[in-house]
């Protein structure tokens, strides 16, 4: 194929154009209404929609965010309240129209709109009268994001906040020209920027991609757009989705799975030559760590908790996510990948645990026969982990009962006001690539509850001032130093304990190019995947 | 002959005695003729021996189902070593990503698995086919009540109902007690619809007519006239129901009304053993197998019940 | 006439057990730990914002007038939020789904053809399948044949589907490579792919099925085996299998035909596990997701729907009695 | 063996015989246990010749007609020979039974109720007999069939052919039954008690029709009857059988005159007869009795039933109209009274019997049993009252629970309304059963198991088991020998004087119900046209249907048969 372009990046060689790549999805719709969106800049939305920045994710570095509809990643000049950005040249739709500061504004008011809601809200409470806004159907209009001119567009936010830059990829800052919104219909139909468009959607079955022919690859550093075609196949069963992988033959040659690999599968791919050379798992990224709820009768003691940080079996619980692949074990809550981070064990011991320290705890604690309920999603996955801690904590003479309830439950008692758990098992990936995003979310005391994921329900003032401090810092050598002592302080209240850092492991056919999963985030970047051709 | 001397007046009653042994000696010895029928109970008793003593069995075999055997495991969780990790110790070998001894998970899961199927398939059989029986007999409103709440139930989102459930019953009530309960609900209406049309049927006979005649209470005409003639639906719908409750088990156990992990159960370990099948069979097949001869056992004891049962089939050998 | 008196009572009645159906199922909604709300915050999520979505879905309201709202819709429709992005949702109404911007009946509709197809072909299957079975076995019984075909339907009767299913894909999907492993091409489109789509499931549906169809009828047409009317047909010398395919069959058939019109019924309301492992996007496959999402109109729209034809099923069973067995016939 | 070798035999006898049974033995297997049904049975039927098989009840005489067509149960075992013109049938390929079955043997069973598959018509089944041996259109199958029905008596082919067998009475399924075993002209016809549930006028007909196939289509008939008047009308030879085995073969005539067997000569002093037939005009008509007898010694006893205005319609499918079985009847019987039903098949009787019992709802009309309004009783009421009934159905076989040995069958009253049981109740049952003739042993069988006339004694053991105040008999002695009849006869009547109770008595049988009768009332077209004294109704009948049947009733002597089957016939064509 003559169509060569070399990559800029280079280190997973060049990028062959054409070629319909099919990626396997196991849910059965895509929302690509971006303010109803929670994509990653760089998986499925990020090859529709383009956003004020997007992410550089390349192998083995770090992600960083670049430019994407703006000419840099956002200017500010009062220390992180005021950001403003410049829209880069000769940007178009699909259809040919301009991309102006406007779209962008009307796509971020919309967000707003209780309409539209369940996207990526983060902007939501950072900018200036963003709490009280109800989006721009009713007709007003958010102040705090001016647009001076077509090209320009500031922010306007209640507080210093140093990852703005970061917030400004994600999907609500996409441009949406408001003579084309029609809310009902734009999950299915959104009007493309990105080097793809959605030509044909079926609900529950397909979703096809061809290309965007007003895309200019100049304007863009990220996307290398090599297929001509993407096809999304809706609601395929997981399994069934890595047999096809394994079996590599026709059109799942040019095909990968958005899902992870499960265990049972990886073992089967362990002794399968061909298809393990097709596998390809992260670098240790998402924390995943057993919540203790500080809130609960006996674990509102320390010592109950620290006394569980021994007894924990991780090398039981690591075996149950799949062995090594399946992750690392961990000991901090700011994961690797993420810039600042600092290595260090509180409660150093085997990776099966400390069972004599954990006794000995309890003891002095006064807890002799400790019974707790762990809260576990019911999927066969997530019930193995439950029980491997179950094992562990039973050695220490703490029996738990697994409450077994599906996902949806879970999300609703674990981020719900009631709290009625005294365990449970989660992992947290950020949503940027910062430690604000590892540490912020789950442990300030404003997020237990309320839709809040801290589902140890801690609450510690002197955290929450750390938090704030860092969050404030738009120094990034500073504020890393901030998160990090706040890690530290965190971990000494045993309010959670880390687990592993898991590992996360994609299967993709054989003529699938440039597939990579960063450590962060650890899934594949769409928007580089290539089809050897011919 | 002289009839007045034979046909006295009814004799003052004698208390009841062993009058329903020799129909009961006879069903007895009809089941010992059939030798398949015998392979069925004697499957059925060993798998109950089995249940019972579990822990004496896993003892035996030197294991328990909870403990991890890490060691059993390669690193990425598959057992080590030949059929899925049998050896010695295991000696159906180990669960993958537990390294627990399937032996004893296989041995205690028969506890739940045939507690819960054939309780479930009991309760539902005893419902079914009581409510089947009086719709069908009684007919009238009572029956149109009936058949509405069975379409009420065979249309009704269990999925939704059973996660529910499993949100709302507090962790302490006895796990099996509720399955079964659960199972029982959603299963009788079958069996009692089926039973309810064949009962319209048969009230419509003469000799549940001359029953009738001779002033039988309906009680009595359910019973002793309707339900002989049920049998054989009632034994295959039976049989074929344990296996499937069996299952069920396992999916509800998934929706957290079931048995919670990490209590053995057959229906989830086949459920995580489906994932396995390539790379681990043998741990479908310990639990699977099973099933299957529990199942095969329970449905030629049924079979051989059927036939015992059936009068017709008297005095031929097989 | 009486049919038509028949019919109008059983079409109240009907309408009546959908009522009741759709009550609970709202009560039952409302036990639901899962906060629908919750799932569209978005996140991060403040209690403002959950308020907002939770306005928007109507459900701030007290259930009862959630449900009679929703009971409205199906005679005036409905309209949800207001202003420009105002959703619409013409009469009959069944609710509108937020997670799939599209309203509940559109969405059934779509996936009506789906299912049918599974379903539809797989009853045909499982029924011939499974009674030819039944009836060899009890004609031939005490043989081979009947052992050999009993302990083969006791593996399809202790096999879950999820398993005959995936075990279907490997053997014929790709060790032999005979047929499509998944997805599904409309009839409309292409019969032949359509047909080759469909096999594997219809034969995983038809193999469990069967089984219990095997072991039912073998047990009905021992007992009708024994009957006089059958000696009879025997005497006016009637080949074996018109003796046992009309007269035996007949009677055999009365109980088989009330499992068959259960478990059709409950099948055209979608076949969750096969819809699933074979990525047909069914009714099955549409509840399981509604199910995931607490999409709680497209839940009770598919539960309604699939309650629907459920009685509607058991109705013509009944129907079907009175043909079958002019001694039931009112 | 009894039968001599040098025995005299018809003219035809040198001809190869149709169907030659040598040797022939049947056992059944009981439980593990063996029971000889049949043993070294053999007999020769020639073409165009009526051979009756008479015997007791139990004796054999349906098992032989069944071992010919291979239809025995799986648990028989038959040994010996069976040839149909010189093909062995004992173990013959299926597709040559096949043949032979339907085709070549046309085959009436004993119980016509339960030997139709209820879940087709009549027109099909009968349809289906003809398309299986003769390739014909559906609709001249249909026309046939029509034909056929017509030819066996039926008034309305066309709604006999359009119904289902629980819509048609006995006697009905009977003809039809008979239409479906002649619908292919065969060779040979069995005849297994083939009008036990007929009226005397209408078996008439068929026993006309009979002698006519046979000369006309020079085809055989293995005739099983208890009926001697039949076999005296009919019969060229006859075999006697008891107990499994042959006793004496004969031409009829000869038998009739001079039995050689002891068996046979009780067997024929047994048989009850009718009065002398006054073959005169019958006396004018006077409107039937309604009105109550003068009671004889002022008893002022309230008649123990009391039916007034008794309207019975069945439903109609569909869109049919109702059919009317009961017009406007009008009935009582007094305390200790015994009433003969007696009338044309299919004019009412059983569903009056049935309506008696509060068993078919009536529809019009009021029917009062020991004071208490049957249709109107409440539960208890009627629970009270029918621990006072005894019902014997007019057919057994059905009326016994297939799935229930006899024995329980028999104590099911005396479980439910008396203390009796275990022991006790095992002897009570025991001796109801050796009232009845049945041997003890019997009482674990299942209904299955027994012979016809077996089923209908237990039926008659189950009805009397608590001396009952009233009895419904529809029917009782039509499938018993004359010997076990006259004793069950005897047996009611000392009952009767023992107990006193009331009895309905249906029957076909006229000079049964000369011997037991006190009064009599004649059932037509759901009508009683004539209701009076037995005495006065059976020697002077007043309706002409009366005389009809009176006349129509055979009498076994074969010479005197022939008298009367001419009067008969003077008397049917001046009627019509
Ligand atoms: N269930 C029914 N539905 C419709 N018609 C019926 C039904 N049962 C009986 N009949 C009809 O009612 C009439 C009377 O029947 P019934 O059985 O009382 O006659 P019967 O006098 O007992 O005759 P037989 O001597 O032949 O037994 C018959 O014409 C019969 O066809
Ligand atoms: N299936 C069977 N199993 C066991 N015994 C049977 C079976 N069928 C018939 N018998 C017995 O065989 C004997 C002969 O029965 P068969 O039916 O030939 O009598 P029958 O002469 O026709 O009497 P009836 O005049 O009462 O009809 C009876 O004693 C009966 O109990
Ligand atoms: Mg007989
Ligand atoms: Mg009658
Ligand atoms: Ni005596």
């Amino acid at each position: 194929n003559p169509d060569v372009t070399p990559d800029a990046g280079g280190s997973t060689g060049g990028t062959e154009k054409g070629g319909t790549l099919t990626i396997l999805n196991a849910a059965s719709d895509i929302n690509f209404d971006p303010a109803k969106s929670q994509n990653l800049a760089i998986t499925t939305l990020g090859l529709v929609l383009r956003r004020l920045t997007t992410w550089e994710v390349q192998p083995g570095k770090a992600a960083q965010v670049v430019p994407d509809l703006a000419t840099d990643t956002g200017k500010t000049t009062d220390g992180g309240k005021t950001w403003t950005f410049t829209l880069k040249d000769g940007l178009k739709y699909a259809d040919g129209a301009a991309i102006t500061a406007a779209d962008v504004k009307y796509g971020i008011e919309r967000s707003f709109a209780p309409e539209l809601s369940g996207g990526l809200g983060y902007h939501k409470s950072l900018l200036v009268g963003g709490a009280e806004y109800k989006g721009p159907y009713s007709g007003a209009d958010l102040a705090s994001v001016e647009t001076p001119d077509a090209k320009t567009i500031v922010f306007h936010l209640k507080t210093a906040y140093g990852d703005w830059p970061w917030i400004a990829s994600m999907p609500a800052f996409t441009p949406v020209p408001k003579a084309k919104d029609d809310p009902k219909k734009y999950s299915q139909n959104p009007v493309a920027s990105g080097p793809y468009q959605v030509e044909s959607y079926q609900q529950g079955v397909s979703v096809k991609l061809s290309r965007n022919p007003n895309w200019d690859t100049t304007t863009d550093q990220v996307r290398t757009a090599g297929p001509d075609n993407i096809v999304f196949q809706l609601g395929q069963d997981t399994t069934v989705q890595s047999q096809r992988l394994i079996a590599d033959s026709g059109d799942d040659r040019s095909a990968f799975g958005a899902g992870f690999v499960a265990p049972a599968q990886l073992a089967q791919i362990e002794q399968n030559a061909s298809a393990k050379q097709r596998l390809v798992t992260s670098d240790a990224g998402a924390l995943s760590y057993l919540a203790i709820n500080t809130q609960r009768g006996p674990l509102k003691d320390v010592k109950v908790r620290q006394a569980i940080e021994y007894a924990v079996d991780k090398r039981a619980y690591q075996v149950a996510s799949g062995g090594a692949i399946g992750g690392d074990l961990a000991s901090t809550l700011i994961t690797p990948g993420i810039a600042g981070r600092v290595d260090y064990n509180l409660y150093p011991a085997d990776p099966s645990g400390d069972v004599a320290k954990a006794k000995q705890l309890l003891t002095e604690a006064g807890q002799s026969s400790l019974k707790l309920t762990l809260l576990s999603e019911n999927d066969q996955p997530s019930l193995a982990k439950s029980q491997a801690i179950q094992q562990g904590l039973q050695r220490a003479g703490i029996t738990v009962t697994i409450k077994p309830v599906d996902e949806e439950a879970w999300t609703a008692e674990v981020s719900g006001d009631k709290g009625d758990y005294d365990l449970t098992v989660a992992s947290w990936q950020p949503d940027f690539p910062s430690a604000n995003g590892n540490i912020q979310p789950l442990f300030a005391s404003s997020e237990i509850g309320g839709g809040g994921y801290n589902s140890a329900r801690y609450s510690q003032p002197e955290v929450d001032a750390l938090i704030e401090q860092a969050t404030a810092e738009t120094d990034p050598a500073k504020a890393q130093a901030l998160w990090a002592q706040a890690d530290k302080r965190i971990l000494q209240d045993a309010p959670v304990v880390p687990l592993t850092y898991t590992k996360n492991s994609f299967l993709h056919g054989s003529k699938v190019q440039n597939f990579f999963v960063p450590a962060f985030p650890a899934y594949p970047n769409y928007l580089k995947v290539s089809l050897k051709q011919g | 002959m002289s009839a007045d001397t034979h046909l006295a007046p009814p004799a003052p009653s004698r208390p009841p005695s062993q009058a329903r042994s020799t129909g009961a000696r006879h069903l007895w010895r009809r089941l010992a003729a059939d030798r398949w029928a015998l392979a069925g109970a004697g499957g059925v008793a060993f798998f109950l021996v089995v249940a019972v003593a579990a822990p004496l069995l896993s003892a035996i075999a030197g294991q328990d189902p909870y403990t991890y055997d890490l060691d059993a495991l390669s690193d990425s969780g598959t057992p080590k070593g030949f059929g899925g990790g049998i050896s010695a110790e295991h000696w159906f070998g180990v669960e993958p990503m537990t390294g627990r001894d399937l032996f004893a998970i296989v041995v205690h899961g028969a506890r739940t698995s045939i507690l819960v199927g054939a309780g479930a398939t009991a309760v539902s059989v005893l419902l079914g086919v009581v409510v089947g029986l009086t719709a069908g007999f009684y007919g009238g409103w009572y029956d149109r009540v009936v058949t509405r709440i069975i379409d009420v139930l065979l249309g009704f989102p269990y999925l939704i109902f059973v996660i529910a459930l499993g949100a709302i019953v507090p962790t302490s009530l006895p796990k099996s007690l509720l399955l079964v309960g659960v199972l029982a609900v959603f299963g009788w209406p079958s069996i009692a619809r089926v039973i309810r049309g064949q009962t319209l049927e048969l009230k419509r006979r003469t000799f549940v007519l001359a029953s009738t005649a001779l002033g039988a209470g309906g009680w009595h005409v359910l019973v002793r006239q309707l339900l002989p003639n049920l049998t054989a639906t009632i034994i295959v719908y039976s049989t074929i129901m344990i296996p499937s409750m069996i299952g069920a088990e396992a999916a509800l156990s998934f929706l957290g009304v079931g048995v919670p992990p990490p209590t053995p159960a057959w229906g989830r370990s086949i459920g995580d053993a489906i994932g396995w099948v390539q790379t681990d069979p043998m741990f479908l097949v310990f639990p699977g197998g099973a099933l299957f001869l529990a199942t095969l056992a329970f449905n030629l004891l049924g079979d051989g019940l059927r036939d015992a049962f059936d009068p017709k089939t008297r005095g031929l050998r097989r | 006439m009486k049919l038509l008196r028949l019919v109008s009572g059983r079409l109240l009645s009907m309408i009546v057990t959908l009522l009741v159906i759709s009550l609970i199922t709202y009560v039952v909604f409302v036990l639901l730990p899962s906060d629908p709300a919750q799932l569209s915050c978005g996140r991060p999520c403040t209690p403002e914002r959950l308020a907002d979505a939770r306005a928007f879905m109507g459900y701030d309201q007290p259930w009862v007038q959630q449900y009679l709202a929703f009971l409205g819709g199906i005679f005036t429709g409905r309209t949800f939020g207001s202003g420009a992005a105002a959703v619409h949702c013409a009469a009959p109404c069944f609710g509108y789904s937020f997670q799939l911007n599209e309203s509940v009946t559109h969405l059934i509709l779509e996936r009506i053809p789906v299912t049918f197809s599974i379903a539809i072909g797989a009853a045909m299957l499982w029924l011939i399948i499974g009674v030819g079975t039944g009836v060899i076995s009890a004609v031939r019984r005490g043989t081979a044949i009947d052992r050999a075909a009993m302990t083969f339907s006791t593996i399809g009767v202790s096999a879950p589907s999820y398993l005959v299913g995936l075990l279907g894909i490997l053997l014929f999907g790709f060790t032999l490579d005979m047929v499509p492993v998944n997805g599904y091409v409309p009839l409309t489109e292409d019969p032949v792919g359509w047909l080759w789509h469909l096999v594997l499931p219809w034969c995983v549906l038809a193999l469990i099925s069967a089984a219990v169809y095997a072991r039912l009828t073998r047990g009905q047409m021992l007992d009708v085996l024994g009957e006089d009317y059958i000696r009879t047909a025997r005497a006016k010398g009637l080949r074996e299998r018109r003796v046992v395919g009309r007269h035996a069959l007949r009677n055999v058939l009365i109980p088989v035909v009330t499992v068959f019109g259960i478990d059709l019924g409950s099948l055209l309301g979608g076949a969750v596990i096969t819809e699933r492992v074979f990525s047909m996007p069914g009714l099955g496959a549409l509840l399981l997701d509604a199910v995931g999402n607490v999409d709680l109109p497209l839940i009770i729209g598919v539960t309604l729907f699939s309650a629907f034809l459920i009685i509607l099923a058991n109705f013509l069973v009944d129907l079907v009695y009175s043909v079958l067995d002019p001694r039931v016939a009112r | 063996m009894t039968v001599s070798p040098t025995e005299p035999r018809l003219t035809k006898a040198t001809r190869s015989p149709l169907l030659a049974v040598a040797g022939l033995a049947v056992k059944f297997e009981v439980d593990g246990d063996t029971h000889t049904a049949v043993r070294d049975a053999s007999f020769a039927l020639h073409r165009g010749q009526v051979l009756a098989l008479v015997g007791e009840s139990g004796s054999g005489k349906s098992v032989t007609a069944m071992a010919a067509l291979g239809l025995l149960p799986a648990t028989a075992r038959v040994s010996g020979s069976i040839t149909l013109a010189g093909t062995e049938l004992i173990g013959a390929e299926p597709s040559l039974l096949r043949d032979v079955r339907g085709g070549q043997i046309g085959t009436i069973f004993q119980e016509p109720m339960t030997a139709l598959n209820p879940v087709f018509t009549i027109g099909d089944q009968v349809a289906e007999a003809i398309r299986a041996h003769r390739p014909v259109t559906h609709s001249a199958a249909n026309a046939r069939v029509l034909e056929l029905l017509a030819t066996v008596g039926l008034d309305d082919p066309a709604r006999v052919a359009r119904s289902y067998p629980h819509e048609l009475s006995g006697g009905q399924l009977q003809r039809a039954m008979i239409a479906m075993a002649i619908s292919c002209d065969p060779l040979l016809l069995i005849a297994d008690e083939p009008t036990t549930a007929l009226d005397v006028t209408v078996q008439a007909g068929i026993l006309d029709l009979l002698r006519d196939l046979r000369t006309r289509l020079d085809m055989a008939v293995l005739l099983i009857t208890h009926d001697m008047g039949v076999v005296a009308d009919v019969a060229d030879d006859v075999v006697v059988l008891r107990d499994g085995q042959i006793v004496e073969q004969a031409l009829a005539a000869q038998l009739f005159a001079a039995p050689r067997h002891e068996y046979t000569r009780a067997l024929l002093h047994a048989v009850p007869t009718l009065p002398e037939l006054r073959l005169d005009e019958p006396e004018p008509a006077t409107p039937p009795a309604h009105e109550p007898r003068p009671l004889d010694n002022a008893a002022a006893t309230t008649p123990v039933v009391l039916l007034r205005n008794v309207v019975v319609d069945y439903p109609g499918r569909r869109r049919g109209r109702p059919v009317r079985a009961v017009d406007d009847v009008s009935l009582h019987i007094d305390q200790g009274e015994l009433v003969a039903l007696v009338g044309e098949s299919g004019s009412g009787k059983s569903t009056l019997g049935r309506a008696l019992a509060g068993l078919v709802p009536v529809t019009a009309g009021t029917v009062t049993v020991a004071g208490i309004e049957v249709g109107n009783a409440s539960r208890r009421e009627l629970r009270a009252f029918r621990s006072q009934l005894g019902i014997v159905f007019q057919d057994p076989a059905s009326s016994l629970n297939p799935r229930r040995t006899v024995g329980a069958s028999i104590a099911e009253p005396l479980s439910l309304h008396t203390d009796l049981r275990g022991d006790a109740q095992r002897r009570r049952v025991d001796e109801l059963l050796d009232a009845v003739e049945l041997p003890s042993r019997l009482r674990d069988r299942h209904p299955y198991e027994m012979s016809g006339g077996q089923r209908q004694r237990v039926a008659i053991a189950r009805a009397i088991a608590l001396n009952p105040a009233l009895l419904i008999a529809d029917e009782p002695t039509s499938a018993l020998d004359v010997s076990v009849q006259a004793r069950i006869l005897e047996l009611l009547r000392s009952l009767q004087s023992q107990f006193g109770f009331s009895c309905l008595f249906i029957s076909h049988d006229l000079a049964v119900v000369e011997q037991l009768a006190d009064r009599v009332a004649v059932l037509h077209r759901g009508r009683v046209v004539e209701e009076g004294p037995a005495n006065d109704v059976l020697r002077a009948p007043r309706h002409p249907y009366t005389s009809r049947l009176l006349a129509a009733a055979p009498v076994a002597d074969p010479a005197q048969q022939a008298l009367r089957r001419a009067a008969w016939r003077q008397l049917t064509s001046a009627s019509s």
